[in-house]
């Protein structure tokens, strides 16, 4: 095949991907209460709790101080950083309301319609 | 003797399940993607299977880390979908073929699978997106299926090549199975598509093309690369290709393919529809 | 670097938990099993591990029917105790080498192991008793450890070559570990007991000599068995002797025996405890 | 190794050992309810729920009549028979007060004496 791969860098012994996150044990190990939080919000009465009273339920799943912040500031970024994964951060987003090209809109720096259009732009045809 | 009648790999975005509820299978944004299905629904119904053999990752409905199985094996006489958090409505359970279901896993299990067998298990959007497309409007469904569940959430995630050994492996589970059902299987996600980090909506055509050419005569050219290869190529989600080249390896060393289609962008998506004939459904028509 | 200080197997009957509860331990129907722990006590003291890789099946506590996995790791920080509904006292919870399961972890995925990971779990009785019986009295538990679970109840099982082969790849994920670690790898379970059917209370000595005069010198013909041939020689819940296979892989290719112990019975079971010294542990002394 | 296996016999095309279940995935399958209400008495509530409301408790987790039968009889092998297993039917032993010799006793039809004796008696010294 003749896709060249993109560049990558080791960190600390692992390779690294840029812009690109990697769920690995020790994202995991970081990230367990906030992505057990995210998990819950399977559940509808769940999502209704949390929409009550915000602090009291992240208080109830032990978020970090770096988690709590992130979730109070709908960051996704530092919700990764914190060891957010997007598979269960993607429920969380739903609470409120934001679908994934709004959460890539924020992470990109750019705005809906310009997330929305670069989408679009990679279009073969 | 049972028989597999042919493969299916399709994507299975969420907003495709929120689209087919809303009636916008028409609409200008949806109509290039949902028409790939139209061989697949005239094949469908010449083909008619009983049996759907589902390879696809789940997303934090049925698993969360507290026991991540890097391959799981449904078991259950019927799955029934649930509630994920973000809208879609809840489908009609789906019946499981469940002598098939030990079948595969007395057969993965002796050929040194370690798989986590699951006798109760909800199924996500990455089992009802496709069986609506598949099979739309139809209550009730008409298969039943054995989920097979690949890890693409908790990295290390099993290699390409393992994947393709233990589509392989299903795939001869299959053709030892006794019964008079009619397969087929399905491989559900991708293809290139990335929902986090600042490389968010990354898709690389160049990749899925790639993709979409050996998967059918070559499956090994793709599973040769590392899972996070797939994830530098495909991006963090577009990893989801490891189902199809898991379904591939259960279709047989020899398919055909009958139609493909391939549309940039649904949702953050590039999506993807094939359809193959199996090399024993070829033998049967020749 | 990390080293193997050795191994330990041993029996992990519930009623023991009983016994140490009750302070059992000299009574006549007890004192035989317990003396047996009298030169691992004295080991223990001078090598001082740090850490326990252990070996052992789950009697429905963590896992139930709806997610049962051939294979598990651990990688927790800490792992709870908890009733088991047959009034066991709970124990305190014992902590996790977390980065070291994540190690073994990525190792086991890319050596084609197709685990579970588990980042919460709940250990029973075939984790407590042994560290009871290891560590009379100590709290907190001087070790951390790495738990891993083979499924024993529900077939099929993994067969016993697989599981050899299973810790022969952790040995070789410890071996290339770069902590500091001492490291005590233990199985747990077996010997020959059977709790269910007509042939409830069946015990083979005869077998059980042969895996104690095997396991060390040559696991390999203990394993060439399949796991229904170990049902039928050691019986339904004898087949545990999988757990002891396992962690003997992981003890690296040279051991030497320093203790053996067989008792029969305690409870429905033939009781057995051995102590090995492994290969890196007899260079270093040398 | 000298040791004779067992005679065994071929059931089904199955290997059969006498007086052995083996839990395959028909067992399994046939005892899903069992072995699920089973594994609810991990938690001392729902001990007490059963033994508060024994009809009830089997009704909730929808028991097969046979397996109702064999519960309401104490009657293990015919739990076994049922598709039960005996990791997670030794939870409900507990809450009859049986341990596994009881248990032992009942499935070879000895008394829990000579059940007992049985077992001393296969010691080697
Ligand atoms: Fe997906
Ligand atoms: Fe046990």
């Amino acid at each position: 095949m003749s896709i060249a791969k993109a560049q990558t860098k080791e960190r600390g012994g692992k390779r690294a991907i840029p812009g690109t996150p990697v769920f690995d044990g020790e994202a995991a190990a970081r990230g367990y209460a906030l992505n057990r939080m995210c998990y819950s919000f399977n559940d509808a009465a769940n999502r209704a709790q949390f929409l009550e009273d915000e602090d009291g339920y992240c208080a109830r799943f032990e978020l970090t101080p770096e988690q709590r912040e992130a979730v109070r500031n709908r960051d996704v970024l530092a919700m990764i950083a914190a060891g957010g994964n997007v598979y269960y951060l993607a429920k969380l987003a739903g609470i409120f309301g934001l679908n994934v090209q709004d959460v890539g809109a924020q992470q990109t720096g750019m705005s809906v319609d310009a997330f929305k259009q670069m989408l679009l732009d990679q279009a073969e045809d | 003797m049972a028989k597999i009648v042919g493969g299916i790999l399709t994507s299975h975005v969420p907003a495709i399940g929120g689209a087919i509820a809303r009636g916008q299978q028409n609409d200008p944004y949806w109509k290039p993607f949902f028409d790939g299905f139209k061989p697949v629904h005239k094949w469908l119904a010449a083909q008619q299977p009983d049996v759907a053999v589902m390879f696809y990752n789940d997303h934090g409905l049925n698993f969360f880390l507290d026991k991540m199985p890097t391959f799981a094996v449904g078991a259950a006489d019927l799955y029934r979908n649930a509630d994920e958090g973000w809208g879609l409505p809840v489908m009609q359970a789906v019946g499981g073929a469940q002598a098939l279901s030990w079948h595969i896993i007395e057969h993965l299990v002796g050929a040194e699978f370690d798989i986590t067998t699951c006798q109760s298990m909800l199924v996500d959007h990455a089992v009802m997106v496709p069986i609506q497309l598949c099979w739309p409007g139809a209550q009730p469904w008409p298969v039943k299926i054995v989920p097979i569940v690949i890890n693409t959430v908790q990295h290390p995630l099993p290699s390409p090549a393992r994947c393709l050994a233990l589509g392989r492996a299903v795939g001869e589970a299959l053709a030892s199975w006794q019964g008079a059902e009619r397969i087929v299987v399905l491989g559900t996600g991708g293809l290139s598509h990335q929902l986090d980090g600042e490389r968010a909506g990354f898709i690389n055509a160049d990749y899925d093309r790639f993709c979409l050419d050996q998967i059918g005569p070559n499956p090994d050219a793709i599973a040769k690369d590392s899972a996070l290869d797939i994830v530098e190529l495909a991006g963090t989600q577009g990893v989801e290709v490891i189902n199809w080249i898991a379904a591939r390896g259960a279709m047989g060393a020899d398919v055909r393919e009958l139609s493909r289609n391939y549309h940039i962008p649904i949702s953050n998506t590039a999506a993807a529809t094939m359809l193959f004939e199996t090399g024993s459904s070829l033998r049967a028509a020749a």
